[in-house]
């Protein structure tokens, strides 16, 4: 019914009293994207997606979508629908009540409504559930069904706002992937809130991490990861060390040497632990002997915790390299594993 | 130690909290057995005799029973109690449904409680003197009627006072404020977030009113409709000083076997088909509430 | 924007009737109560305060309001003692039946005080002569289930751990209940105990049947009441309004309200 | 210790400056229960132990009913000053049971009609027709007591209240159905006054001195009459009960109550004023005045005390009530 | 004050009502061990540890700390403290009062208490905290709190239920190094529960893994995770591959062909991710040609779905593999990689 759309938010702010929970965000996100806000608790991402949705109306600024201004449109008018951290769903209705609500309060034919339950239903794998009760549903599946209440309405833009933080991590994980799946299959926008940055990387086309209200660093999950414009990018989206020191013409001169670094910043380099490593590779770089502190095995890999000169370094490698490695160990940067930061 | 013991340590454990639980519960268990099982179910005993010349009668007779079944006014007197209970029920409650409502919905969260006491608080008028107070506003020269006659609407004051309306308005004031109580508890229950997701899925304002926010209501309206009903039938003094002893209500024939009569059984009799009344709503109410619930 | 105004006049407008519905008797009452004349009833002349100093020099108002408050206190302490050990035994050991128990404890609240009131006076007035006592014991079998539906919802898990933690630590029980549980439970115990207490400071059907030489308050002002029309009546009951309205900001000043410093 | 009596009481027993003077004078506290209607008094007194009460008083109609419950214990005229008692009210067949008295008079007054002049001419209130007259529908107040309306419609029908039998209670109830179609209300004292006074009804049957003395003095236009065919004279009594252990207390305590000094405070109790029954009642003129004492010899010439029903006549009354009046 | 302990489980079963909530689990736990408890909700977890600390009778078994039946014992006599999930602080009392509760009920003196509460408070980090309220303290410090208020009673075996639950993932990640340095300083016995994989690993001396009321699987976290007994334990442990297949002297037999495996089980194999790899190294076997299906960044490493013949496998490389990779990849199993499962 709606087609994809392309949404724009120029310089959105919202105060409440003192607080300023969103401040003069100016964001692009086009037709067809997974987006998804992260950042820690209080950084504003629920009152963004709060004033796309319509809820909450901003201070300053507007919000287009395509060329049609949708800043003061009410939430039943605008072409979006939201899937809330505890779902919303309504107690009193069963499960095909509730997935039909958005259809029915618009009057479409009861007919018509079954059949489009039934479709979404199906669409979220819960075909056939339409009597049972809400309060018989597990949490999962309960996270279905408002994902199908909200779908079926055939939005341009889907709002999630944390949509899995209650449930455990297997069911997480599945509902990740069935979460992005879905978003290709329908080609519509999902604008998805969380504070986890596994998840956010696992399903995103497009992250934006925010802070206080604004854009700290946006892009695909690989260029944030890889190449974080800032220190709290750096470390919000996984275990980092930063190194202080000046750049210059692609060289940083640190506390632990002189390295090659990749991107353009001049206010420091992060070092992913994953890019350290107790074993010379293609083009890596050695940084020196260094005092291992503390082993914790992880499964797939080991933490290790190193000294090198004054500075205390994460690594994470492989277990065989650790089971090898007595009590000094050489430590080297692997190629291309160093980024300059802008902030 | 207590090796030699078959008993398991859940069924030990059991029984040490089973003694615990059982001592705690005593005294409120007993307390309402003795001073309000008991004494419930003397009236039921006491109703079983015949009051004879100033003796309570030793024989078991349904006579009081039929008494109440074949003397006139005594049936006049439960049905002008069913409709009375009935007509104050649903105004009280279209009355303090819109006011819970517009307090627990528009009013600015920290005017609320504020709100919320100032519509409660003439609760605590004594129940009596409230109801002479509402003699003086509804007098022929009481503000009611000077406040019409000044607008020139009319030319005669109005008979107000001693009428069904007084009585049914003497109610109903009372139980706005009750009503606006549990219904404004019902209504701050429900998660804000399905009034928002109803919104956004396109619901107008009265979709979403009659079919989320009423919907969960109504365990808040079941509420106050059962304590309307509780005592409403059970109350003498109201239809006595607002309705001029007009129509004669359930109670005040209650009243009025012991006060004139000194004839408890019967009193008693009258007092349990009461009770057979009010269990009646209760049950019927109960399913309600239990199905709103799950 | 006009629509943002307009709704909050339709909003004031609607508290603003429903509030001059509410407040009209309580007005009238306390507008009669400085009626400067024998015969209060309208037109209004005044004011005067006589009649206040009339109720507060009539002795037998004076005690009448010192049974009430006693019972008040009394039968409210009861109350809210015996709800509590119940709430506490019921949802923390396998009381066996306890939904008998729980539905038991209810029961009250579905029965007109005029029954309650009746009931005791046929069956205990052998054995307990009419007094302030009889009173409260009709006033706890009132307010006991009241107590306890406040009460009994406040054992819930995280109250079960909070003991829990308690015993694990060392407590008896004893300790646990008085270091832990009453203090823990502090706020909806002094809203049952309020909540009990306004009750019966204005009970009057089973205070009437059960009172003997000392009558509660709203008996003797409904003695007054039948004795004839008199202004005194007018005051005792805006006294009685306004104890009780003391009394509710009080608890909700200084009990409920947090310090802004908590 | 103080020896202290319990007394079962109407309310104007209650006003302390009725009790003190006896207490201050013989160190007995005297403990009241207000009581409101026989029928309460009865329940009360069946809901106690026997010693529990040592002073009754009741409407004097009624004491034949409590003897024969034997509940008051005989006790000897010449104890108290029944000479100086007004010769209408001593009515000795009422306060004896075959030749014993159990009972004496205390206190009376009148149930008779109470108007608004503004309303209906005092000839009109005197007519007894008028009570039924088309032109005074909605303006009638019925006083809440079968007991004195029905008294007060036998003498309608054209009997004393002593003579009534159960025939002629068909008549009565045609007579009680035409009052209800007047009424605009039936009301206890307070809220016969306020209708009153509020100019919400204009006569009042059943009303007397007791419901419009508190409110002439600022509404002059209410006022009472005994209606020519007469009216209805209301009448306390006192006694001691069978069971009480402090007989001679008790003794005591109703010597007071009929001795010239308790009359005149009883009489003029805050609760309600009426009638002292002794004639030489430590009264001022003023107060005098405001009982119309010298207006008695008339009002008692032309008034009767209740009928006093037996245990199956009652019966019948309060069902014939229910059923025309409520 | 007491020391450290053996605690021995012996038949331990508990019954709700049909229910089997724990059947007849038989465990040791040496003296100064950490402990985890880890299984998927409804596994029992809670309910061991509640029978441990004497919240809960057994409906059969014993207990025995060192030599001493604590069977019947009650929980305020047990040695035992535990760390509840919400913590249960005692909201009325302010920090100090809350970690000397269980001092100041055994009638100990003041100054006594005022001091051994200072010292549990500095070694949870919390010096000075005496006087704050319940309210103002933050979540991690909540923790911290409980975690005083346990110890303060010095008792042989801290018990503590899913203590990270509430907190956010840095936070978690602190608090589990801070946990395993304090029991290493304190010679405690912890149990632990948690459903959580990775911070059992990052933890525990010993894992505990429970299924349905019984121990599925138990020993040191690299052996459980490197060696699984089960199907269950392999996949509850973090992802793997498990491949059908008969199991004779040290190689498998599989749709995936045949290879060497570890381990003395013969009812399948079980493959981690990260010991299939794109690229050959010492010792690995090739396992032939598969296709590409789906490659998600996850920040250190791309998991990557790819299908073998029928079987679609998942494995876990370093992202520099997969940017070299094409449709047809060459997939190798890394030395030691496979284990055979005992069920
Ligand atoms: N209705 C409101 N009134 C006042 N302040 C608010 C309101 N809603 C949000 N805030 C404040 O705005 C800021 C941003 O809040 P927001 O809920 O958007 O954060 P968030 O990123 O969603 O955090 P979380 O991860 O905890 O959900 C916070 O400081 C919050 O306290
Ligand atoms: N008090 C109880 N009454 C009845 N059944 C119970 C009770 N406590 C636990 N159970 C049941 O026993 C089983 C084990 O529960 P337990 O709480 O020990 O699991 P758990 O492993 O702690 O799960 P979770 O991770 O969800 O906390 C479950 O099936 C549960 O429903
Ligand atoms: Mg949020
Ligand atoms: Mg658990």
């Amino acid at each position: 019914m709606t087609k994809a759309a392309h949404l724009s938010l120029r310089g959105l702010t919202k105060h409440f009293g003192e607080v300023v929970a969103v401040r003069d965000l100016t964001l692009d996100i086009p037709a067809s994207t997974y987006v998804v806000l992260l950042g820690p608790s209080g950084s504003g991402k629920t009152t963004l997606l709060s004033m796309i949705g319509g809820f909450t109306a901003p201070t300053a600024g507007t919000m287009l979508l395509d060329t049609a201004d949708i800043t003061m449109m009410q939430p039943a008018q605008r072409p979006t629908a939201t899937v809330f951290q505890d779902y919303a769903l309504f107690p009193h209705l069963n499960v095909g009540e509730n997935v039909g609500f958005g259809l029915s309060v618009r009057k479409i034919a009861k007919a018509e409504i079954k059949r489009r339950v039934a479709d979404a239903l199906e669409m979220v794998g819960l075909a056939g559930f339409e009597n049972r009760r809400i309060s018989e549903a597990s949490g999962g599946q309960r996270q279905r069904i408002a994902l199908a209440r909200a779908l079926v309405t055939q939005p341009a833009i889907l709002l999630l706002d944390e949509p899995l933080g209650a449930l455990d991590l297997n069911l997480r994980r599945q509902m990740q992937d069935e979460l992005r799946a879905l978003q290709k299959r329908e080609g519509r926008t999902f604008v998805h809130v969380t504070h986890d940055q596994e998840e956010a990387m696992a399903i995103a086309d497009k992250i934006i991490i925010m802070k206080d209200g604004v854009i700290e660093d946006a892009g695909p999950p690989q260029d944030v990861y890889s190449r974080p414009r800032s220190r709290f990018s750096a470390q919000f989206m996984g275990e980092s060390n930063i190194v202080e020191g000046t750049v210059i013409g692609g060289f940083a001169d640190t506390q632990l040497g002189r390295f090659p670094v990749a991107g353009n910043g001049v206010a420091g380099v992060s070092i992913r632990p994953e890019n350290l490593a107790l074993t010379s590779s293609d083009g890596s770089v050695s940084l020196g002997l260094a005092d291992l502190d503390e082993t914790v095995f992880q499964g797939g890999f080991v933490r290790v915790t190193a000294k090198l000169g004054n500075e205390t370094i994460r690594l994470r490698v492989p277990p065989v390299d650790i089971a090898n490695a007595g009590e000094k160990v050489e430590i080297f940067l692997k190629r291309g594993g160093a980024t300059a930061l802008e902030a | 130690m207590t090796l030699t013991t078959t008993v398991s340590p859940e069924k030990l454990a059991e029984r040490r909290e089973r003694r615990q639980g059982l001592l705690l519960v005593a005294p409120a268990a007993l307390w309402t057995l003795a001073f309000f099982l008991i004494p419930t179910l003397a009236i039921f005993w006491l109703s079983l005799f015949k009051k004879i010349g100033g003796r309570i009668g030793d024989e078991l007779t349904l006579a009081n029973y039929e008494r109440f079944a074949t003397q006139g006014y005594f049936r006049e007197s439960l049905f002008n109690s069913l409709e009375l209970t009935a007509i104050v029920a649903v105004i009280s409650i279209c009355l303090a449904y819109p006011l819970a409502a517009t307090i627990a919905f528009r009013v600015a969260p920290r005017l609320r409680r504020l709100c919320l006491m100032l519509a409660v608080l003439p609760f605590w008028t004594s129940y009596v003197v409230r109801s002479y107070a509402w003699l003086l506003v509804l007098a022929p020269n009481g503000v009611v009627n000077q406040a019409l006659l000044s607008t020139g609407l009319l030319s005669e004051p109005l008979t107000l006072s001693f009428t069904k309306g007084a009585t049914i308005l003497g109610f109903v004031h009372f139980f706005t404020m009750l009503g606006t109580l549990t219904i404004y508890a019902s209504l701050a229950r429900i998660n804000p977030r399905l009034i928002l997701a109803a919104r956004d899925l396109g619901a107008t304002q009265w979709q979403t009113f009659w079919r989320v926010v009423f919907p969960l209501s109504i365990p808040g309206v079941v509420a106050g409709v059962f304590l309307i009903i509780v005592v409403t039938i059970g109350d003498y003094v109201t239809p006595q000083i607002l309705g001029g002893n007009n129509e004669l209500v359930l109670p005040q024939t209650i009243i009025m076997q012991i006060q004139r009569r000194a004839d408890i059984p019967m009193a008693a009799a009258l007092s349990v088909s009461m009770m057979l009344v009010v269990s009646l709503a209760y049950l019927l109410m109960a399913r309600k509430l239990t199905a709103e619930r799950s | 924007m006009n629509g943002r105004i307009s709704s909050a006049l339709i909003t004031t407008a609607i508290i603003v009737i429903a509030l001059a519905f509410i407040y009209l008797p309580v007005v009238t009452l306390v507008l009669f109560s400085v009626h400067d004349g024998r015969v209060p009833v309208p037109p209004f002349h005044g004011p005067t305060l006589e009649w206040y100093g009339r109720i507060l020099g009539n002795a037998r108002v004076m005690s009448a309001t010192g049974s009430s408050i006693v019972v008040g206190l009394v039968s409210s302490v009861i109350s809210v003692a015996l709800a509590l050990l119940a709430g506490w035994g019921l949802s923390r050991h396998r009381v066996p039946g306890r939904k008998l128990v729980e539905a038991l404890l209810l029961m009250p609240l579905a029965v007109s005080y005029l029954i309650v009131g009746i009931g005791l006076m046929v069956s205990f007035s052998d054995y307990v002569p009419k007094s302030i006592g009889f009173v409260v014991i009709g006033h706890v079998v009132l307010n006991l289930p009241l107590a306890f539906a406040i009460l009994y919802v406040q054992f819930d898990t995280a109250q079960a751990r909070l003991e829990a933690a308690a015993r694990d630590l060392g407590a008896s029980e004893m300790q646990v209940f008085f270091r832990v549980t009453l203090p823990s439970l502090k706020i909806p115990i002094i809203a049952a105990f309020a909540l009990c207490f306004t009750f019966s400071w204005d009970e009057f059907i089973v205070a009437f049947l059960l009172s003997g030489f000392d009558p509660t308050l709203p008996v003797v002002i409904w003695g007054l009441l039948r004795t004839g029309l008199d202004p005194q009546t007018n005051a005792a009951g805006t006294l009685v309004f306004l104890v009780s309205i003391c009394f509710a900001l009080f608890v909700e000043l200084f009990l409920f309200r947090k310090k802004p410093n908590d | 210790k103080a020896q202290e009596i319990n007394a079962l009481v109407w309310c104007d027993h209650t006003d302390p400056a009725f009790l003190e003077p006896f207490t201050e004078a013989t160190g007995i506290k005297v403990n009241v229960r207000e009581y409101e209607g026989t029928g309460t008094a009865l329940a009360l007194l069946e809901q106690s132990k026997p010693a529990d009460w040592d002073v009754l008083v009741v409407d004097t109609t009624d004491v034949r009913r409590v003897v024969e419950r034997g509940l008051l214990a005989p006790i000897d005229p010449a104890d108290f000053p029944l000479d100086d008692v007004f010769p209408e009210v001593r009515l000795s067949d009422y306060h004896q049971v075959d030749g014993v008295t159990y009972a004496v008079p205390e206190k009376f007054g009148y149930n008779a009609i109470a108007f608004d002049s503004n309303k209906v001419s005092i000839e009109q209130a005197r007519d007894i027709e008028t009570l039924w007259s088309a032109d005074q529908k909605g303006n009638l107040i019925i006083y809440d007591y079968y007991l004195s309306i029905i008294s007060q419609l036998a003498l309608a029908i054209g009997k004393e209240p002593s003579q009534l039998v159960a025939e002629d209670l068909p008549a009565i109830g045609e007579k009680l159905e035409a009052l209800r179609a007047n009424a605009a209300l039936v009301g206890d004292v307070v809220t016969s006054q306020t209708a009153l006074a509020t100019g919400q009804a204009g006569i009042l049957v059943g009303g007397g001195e007791y419901a419009v003395a508190g409110l002439q003095a600022e509404q002059p236009n209410l006022d009472w009459v005994l209606p020519d065919i007469g009216g209805i004279r209301w009448q306390q009594a006192v006694g001691v009960m069978a069971g009480s252990e402090k007989k001679e207390d008790a003794k005591k305590f109703v010597q007071y109550i009929l001795s010239p000094e308790g009359q005149a405070r009883l009489s003029t109790s805050s609760c309600y004023w009426g009638m002292p029954a002794n004639s030489k009642a430590a009264l001022s003129d003023e107060q005098k005045k405001r009982l119309r004492w010298d207006e008695q010899p008339g009002f008692l010439a032309k008034s009767y005390p209740y009928y006093s029903p037996t245990e199956e006549m009652d019966q019948a009354m309060q069902d014939l009530w229910a059923e025309k009046i409520q």
